[in-house]
């Protein structure tokens, strides 16, 4: 590929480096896309999207998933996602984080925590992790070390260690424990301060892909990976190195918008030692034992929770939003997440990304309608024709998913055996877990259409059988307290 | 309304100040030197001016093709095969066909390497032609993508300043990957 | 919208008119055109298309469809398509042919019928059916009698309608009762003889189209039922007269590539009276009652056969290729049948509509790289991995559907009563027709990708909850025949 010549370095009116997770000084610098940063706190929402001033629970919207998270923190409070701006105000009050206790992986994706672990790290290998330091460069091995030290130690006191870490703003006396502000994604977290050019700086990711990298899962979307493959190198793959600048657009999404585990018995761990589909993702859990716990008992297999009605420990999908797009065409396409969330604005005598980090339906004319030259509307009802199906295949899925727990209740209720229910447990654990991982996937389906109604084809096939099965073991509700009724959710 | 199809004088104009935006800048007209300096001496350079026209004016294609003409920058000339009637009529739909011909897409904005496109090109053009044995629909080969990329840049150098790569060596995005119908309208 | 000249009317060397069904006359005017229409004859197959010697046998491939179709004429004989140059061939030596009675309304699709039905027609009426009246006009009214005369008469005595017809070329004695051969789809069946323009002559389309227009189902994909709509006509919708010309591109397909009923109950008849989607055809099958008998006896509920293992009425679907063609993202933005399927191809100085119709995976250069400008290979991936998701769920619909009737049959056994079975039996229709209508489709999902997948998870919900309530009614195996295994299919 052709290399072009740079562009001018860009006229730095205030100094920012690795430590500056204060947006202000960048702001200076760069006021276009500073302001449009800021409108993530702005308020607008889509049919399924969008912002709001207090965001809609999702318990509320669809009462089943109470029954799906039964016995997890999810079940308590669980909302619609809303601007970046929010991220880290409302983890902190998020009744997931003050009735339950988090842990401190929690801030990997809502703060601008990289100088922190930075910082950790640095003091964990005995070396000096001054303000001066810190800020001279990113020194991924240091935020590796910290990164791990953090993870399973307890939310509150990762939070406290946020605010120990100077953000390039506050000015604290020596000695003042404050040495800056806890932040939400910011520049440094997305832009390197010396060149601008975007990079990733979470460690789940840089771990995550590089493992991607290692499997034989067909990359098509990600050029860079299969040349990598190609190359045979010794060196993990690094996406900071490796990558186009077009995988890098979305690399920086996917730090956050993945599915991972997050809780206190190993570290932050992005599953995609196997490729990147659900299946996938499924086999590295199916295939993961905790670590040995401290008196040298086996940590036996993991599971994210043991589901209350049912007693089946099952796995819990977060917003898998990279994963899904890896299956989608606009992936295959060449076309990154900030193609659609951050498209290029014109600004009087040039273009800028728009940093307001939205639903594309809010702004279909720049994130659509430059590769798509019909109309809004017409672009609108595609994307209603396919989010409307994916809503109906998922009520659908989620009313085969209550009747199977309906079922597995009563056939335990009846006597069930441990042994009889085993293979149960098994199709109880795929069924929720496709549920819940489109469910949990934030475009209802855009980012892949056929894929996510496979998968909750999948889901709905797993949840059947299950209540079949169920019905076997006296799990069938009697004749009287409900007839056979054609359920049929839409 | 048959579209005039001559080269019009804002065409032109818009043509040239490309150009000369890309010389008087200082900016190197994009990466047109840095690539074509070093691979290019200057025998291999006439060489393929020589080969190139040659070759082509040796066929029957040439004169078919109205051969001379090829140096123009009249998009008629183009037309002249049937090949790339399509392309015309594309372009004549297109957002550019105010401001830009052919050429100033499909030729470097770079003196030199403006030359080299034309005879490599040209002959190419004609073998293919003549033997038929083409791809149609026709696809745009790497190089010749490299260079509509390069007329972009060379034209909206300005607009689009924070795209060009931060270091010397990054790689940039393809214009076309979101104005696919800048050139020629497609869907 | 740039219009562009009238063409210039073509040179006519021989003359061709509305009996001319053998199509070797217009081949002299047409030399291109009906040289690559011969083709259609030629070989050559995709993964899961294309043409082949002896066409593969469908019921081999998928064995699941022979209890599918158990007790219906498809499980005797069932393959694949190939090239139009076989149809008639293909139908008159199929076991469902000679095995099974049936109507003459088969032809209607299988060979260049319509003058035949114009023959009959003018004759019903008492009118001149001379060769010369016979090749003047086309008649619509005529055309439609002699379909209605034609459709529940035996499939022999029709099949000797069609050769009592004058095709053009051969040249009978007077009183020779063979005044012409039998014909494969041909050119008087695309195009008006006098102009060359495309055109529709199937009464089953004509009468399914009009029904279309009147319901009020969104037709995004067809502007000029909309603009019928809109204009308040009182004359039905009239494709020939109405339809815009990319329409057509279409509609001369959707003759016969679409959902029928075709046996001696009724006429022919396109079921799209409440839209085009697979509950819209569904509806219309359900509110369908048969005509009275002739001494007077109520018709009974539409169904196309009793399925033998469990005696439940369901419906039989046939390749729905239009109607999922317009569920998708293709027909949305305007792209026809004969864009990816005869696309035009450069002849010399000009460009033909390649009527060797075929699968367009062994001509993607035309076919798709006019509108893709991406690789041949990346094409092929991309329809690899909708047709892969599209046939692993398809697998899995399949091993639900053979469970489903395992457990009607045992429920059966068990001495479950008609009531009992009665929602039983609606949820395995319905499980059953969606299954068929993507199995029977012949893109394998391309056509419309992610509803093909919402098809498909609609048929495993309802065969699993048939599954399940037979289980309640002492359908479920006895824990020794047949442990409770995950039933996986792929
Ligand atoms: C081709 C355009 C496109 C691409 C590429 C794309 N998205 Fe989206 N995304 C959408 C659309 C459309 C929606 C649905 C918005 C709605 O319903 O309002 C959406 C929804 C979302 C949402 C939920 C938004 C909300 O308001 O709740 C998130 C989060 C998201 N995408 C993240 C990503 C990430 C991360 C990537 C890349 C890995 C990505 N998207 C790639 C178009 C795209
Ligand atoms: C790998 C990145 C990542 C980790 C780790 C992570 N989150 Fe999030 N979180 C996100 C993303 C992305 C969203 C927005 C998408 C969504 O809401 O589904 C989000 C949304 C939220 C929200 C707002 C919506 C809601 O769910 O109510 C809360 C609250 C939240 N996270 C809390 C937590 C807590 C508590 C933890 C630790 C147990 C945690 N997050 C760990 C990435 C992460
Ligand atoms: C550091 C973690 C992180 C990174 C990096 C990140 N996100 Fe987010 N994103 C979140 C969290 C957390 C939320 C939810 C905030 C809340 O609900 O409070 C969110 C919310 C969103 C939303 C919903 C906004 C709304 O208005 O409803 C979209 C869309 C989105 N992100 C897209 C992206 C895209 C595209 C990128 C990359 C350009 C990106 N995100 C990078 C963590 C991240
Ligand atoms: C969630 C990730 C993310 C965050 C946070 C972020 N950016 Fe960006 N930024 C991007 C992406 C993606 C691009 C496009 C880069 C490209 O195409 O090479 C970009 C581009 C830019 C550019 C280059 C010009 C342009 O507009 O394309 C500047 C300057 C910039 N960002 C400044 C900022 C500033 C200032 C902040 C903080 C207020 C910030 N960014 C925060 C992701 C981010
Ligand atoms: C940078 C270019 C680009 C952008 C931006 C983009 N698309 Fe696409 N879109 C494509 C390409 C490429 C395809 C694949 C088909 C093709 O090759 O034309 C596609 C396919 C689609 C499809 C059909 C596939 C499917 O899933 O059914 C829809 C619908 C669609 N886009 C909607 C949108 C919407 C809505 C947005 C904005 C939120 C958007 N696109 C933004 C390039 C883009
Ligand atoms: C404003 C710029 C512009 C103008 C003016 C222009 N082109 Fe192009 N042309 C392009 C670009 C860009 C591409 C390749 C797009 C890509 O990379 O897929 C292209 C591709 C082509 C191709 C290869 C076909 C293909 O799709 O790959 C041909 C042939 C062509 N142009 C001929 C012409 C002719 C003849 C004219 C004048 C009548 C013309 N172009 C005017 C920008 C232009
Ligand atoms: C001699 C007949 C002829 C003339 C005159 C002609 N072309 Fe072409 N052109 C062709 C043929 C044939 C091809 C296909 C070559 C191939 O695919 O190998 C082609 C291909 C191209 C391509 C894609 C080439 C590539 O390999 O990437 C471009 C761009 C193009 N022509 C532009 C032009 C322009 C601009 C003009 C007028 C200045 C022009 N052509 C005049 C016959 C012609
Ligand atoms: C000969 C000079 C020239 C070349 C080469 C050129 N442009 Fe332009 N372009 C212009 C001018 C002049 C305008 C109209 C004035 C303006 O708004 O800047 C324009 C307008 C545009 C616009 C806005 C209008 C529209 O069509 O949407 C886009 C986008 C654009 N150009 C992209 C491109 C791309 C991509 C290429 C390369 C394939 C390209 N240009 C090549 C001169 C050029
Ligand atoms: C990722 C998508 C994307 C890429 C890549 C891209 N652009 Fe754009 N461009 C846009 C969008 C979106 C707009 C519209 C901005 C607006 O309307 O505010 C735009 C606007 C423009 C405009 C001005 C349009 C106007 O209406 O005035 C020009 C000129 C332009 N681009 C040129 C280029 C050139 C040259 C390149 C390659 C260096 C390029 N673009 C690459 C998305 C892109
Ligand atoms: C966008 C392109 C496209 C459009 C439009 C399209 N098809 Fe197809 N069609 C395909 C592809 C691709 C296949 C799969 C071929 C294969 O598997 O080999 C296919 C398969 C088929 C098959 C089976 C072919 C075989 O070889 O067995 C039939 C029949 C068919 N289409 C008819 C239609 C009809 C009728 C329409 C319009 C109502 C239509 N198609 C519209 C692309 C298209
Ligand atoms: C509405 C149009 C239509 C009618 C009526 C129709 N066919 Fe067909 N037939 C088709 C089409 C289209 C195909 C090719 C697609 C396929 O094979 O699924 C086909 C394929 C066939 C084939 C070859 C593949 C196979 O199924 O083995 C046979 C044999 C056949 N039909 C027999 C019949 C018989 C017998 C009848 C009457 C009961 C009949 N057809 C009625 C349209 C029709
Ligand atoms: C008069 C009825 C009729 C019409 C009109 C018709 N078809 Fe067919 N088509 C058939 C039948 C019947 C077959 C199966 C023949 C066989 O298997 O013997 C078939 C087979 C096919 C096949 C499979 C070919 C193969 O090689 O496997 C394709 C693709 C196809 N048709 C597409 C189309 C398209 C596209 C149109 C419109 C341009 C069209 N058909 C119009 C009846 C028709
Ligand atoms: C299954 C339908 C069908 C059959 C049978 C058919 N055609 Fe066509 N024909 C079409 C379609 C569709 C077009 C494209 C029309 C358009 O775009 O307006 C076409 C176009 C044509 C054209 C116009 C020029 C072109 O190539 O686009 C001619 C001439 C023609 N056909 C001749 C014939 C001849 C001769 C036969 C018999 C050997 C025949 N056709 C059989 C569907 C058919
Ligand atoms: C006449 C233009 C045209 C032709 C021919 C065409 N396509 Fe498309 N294709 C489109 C458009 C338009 C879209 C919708 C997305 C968009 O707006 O870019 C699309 C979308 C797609 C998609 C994404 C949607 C999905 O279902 O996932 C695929 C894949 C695709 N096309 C493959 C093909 C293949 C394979 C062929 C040839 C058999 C083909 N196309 C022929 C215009 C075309
Ligand atoms: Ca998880
Ligand atoms: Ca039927």
């Amino acid at each position: 590929e052709r290399k072009q010549e740079a562009r001018k370095p860009f006229v730095r009116l205030v100094e920012v480096n690795e430590v500056s997770t204060d947006p202000k000084p960048w702001g200076v610098n760069f006021p276009l896309q500073y302001e449009s940063y800021l409108r993530t706190a702005d308020t607008e929402r889509t049919t399924y999207g969008g912002n709001h001033s207090m965001s809609p629970s999702k318990l509320k919207e669809f009462p089943w998933l109470k029954r799906l998270y039964a016995g997890y923190a999810f079940s308590i409070e669980y909302r619609e996602a809303r601007g970046h701006a929010y991220m880290l105000g409302d983890q902190e009050v998020t009744k997931r984080v003050t009735e339950v206790q988090q842990a401190g992986a929690c801030l990997h994706c809502h703060a601008a925590i990289a100088p922190t672990y930075r910082r950790v790290g640095l003091e964990k290998m005995g070396k000096d992790a001054s303000e001066e330091t810190l800020g001279e460069s990113f020194d991924q091995e240091a935020v590796i070390a910290g990164f791990k030290a953090l993870s399973q130690m307890k939310y509150e006191e990762v939070h406290a260690e946020l605010t120990k870490t100077p953000d390039g703003v506050v000015k604290a006396a020596e000695g003042d424990p404050h040495l800056g502000d806890a932040h939400p994604v910011s520049c440094v977290d997305c832009h390197d301060p010396e060149t601008m050019s975007i990079r990733v700086t979470r460690p789940g990711f840089i771990l995550g892909i590089a493992k991607l990298a290692e499997s034989d899962d067909p990359v098509p979307h990600l050029p860079s990976i299969q040349k990598w493959r190609d190359s045979k190198s010794k060196t993990p793959y690094d996406p900071n190195v490796d990558a186009t600048r077009q995988e890098m657009r979305s690399f920086v999404c996917g730090q956050c918008h993945v599915e991972y585990y997050c809780a206190n018995k190993m570290t932050l761990t992005f599953p995609w030692s196997n490729g990147l589909k659900v299946e996938d993702l499924e086999k590295e859990w199916e295939e993961t034992t905790f670590p040995d716990t401290e008196d040298g008992k086996s940590g036996g297999e993991f599971y994210d929770y043991v589901h209350k009605e049912t007693g089946t420990p099952v796995f819990k999908a977060q917003h898998p939003e990279f994963e899904l797009w890896s299956q989608g065409i606009h992936a295959r396409a060449g076309v990154s997440c900030s193609d659609c969330h951050m498209p290029y604005e014109r600004q009087g005598a040039t273009k800028v990304s728009s940093h307001w980090v939205r639903s594309p339906m809010l702004n279909i004319n720049k994130a659509c309608q430059t590769c798509h030259h019909v109309s809004e509307d017409e672009l609108k009802a595609r994307v209603d024709t396919i989010q409307g199906r994916t809503q109906a295949l998922m009520a659908r899925a989620a009313s085969a998913m209550t009747d199977m727990l309906d079922a597995i209740v009563l056939a335990q209720k009846a006597g069930a055996s441990e042994e009889d229910l085993k293979p149960i447990r098994e199709l109880q654990r795929k069924a929720m877990w496709r549920l819940d991982y489109i469910s949990s996937e934030n475009s209802k389906g855009f980012h892949a259409d056929q894929e996510a109604a496979r998968i909750l084809g999948e889901s709905i096939d797993y949840s059947r059988q299950a209540q079949a099965a169920a019905y076997r073991l006296g799990g069938s509700p009697k004749p009287e307290e409900g007839d056979v009724a054609v359920s049929q959710a839409d | 309304m048959p579209k005039d199809t001559s080269h019009t004088p804002e065409s032109e104009a818009a043509g040239h100040s490309g150009e000369d935006n890309a010389g008087v800048n200082g900016v190197d007209s994009g990466e047109e030197v840095s690539l074509s300096k070093p691979r290019f001496s200057k025998g291999m350079l006439a060489l393929a001016l020589v080969v190139g026209m040659f070759a082509g004016l040796g066929t029957f294609t040439f004169g078919y093709g109205k051969g001379a003409s090829y140096m123009s920058n009249n998009p008629q000339t183009c037309v002249n095969c049937h090949a790339m009637q399509g392309h015309m009529d594309s372009w004549q739909q297109s957002s550019h066909h105010h401001v830009a011909v052919c050429n100033d897409c499909h030729l470097p904005h770079h003196p030199i390497g403006k030359w080299i496109t034309k005879a490599d090109n040209g002959f190419f053009h004609s073998l293919a032609f003549t033997l038929g044995n083409y791809k149609d629909p026709i696809q745009i080969k790497p190089r010749n993508k490299r260079v509509t990329q390069s007329t972009c840049v060379s034209c909206h150098q300005d607009f689009v300043h924070s795209m060009l790569p931060a270091e010397t060596g990054q790689d940039m995005q393809q214009c076309v990957h979101c104005h696919s119908s800048v050139g020629h309208a497609r869907r």
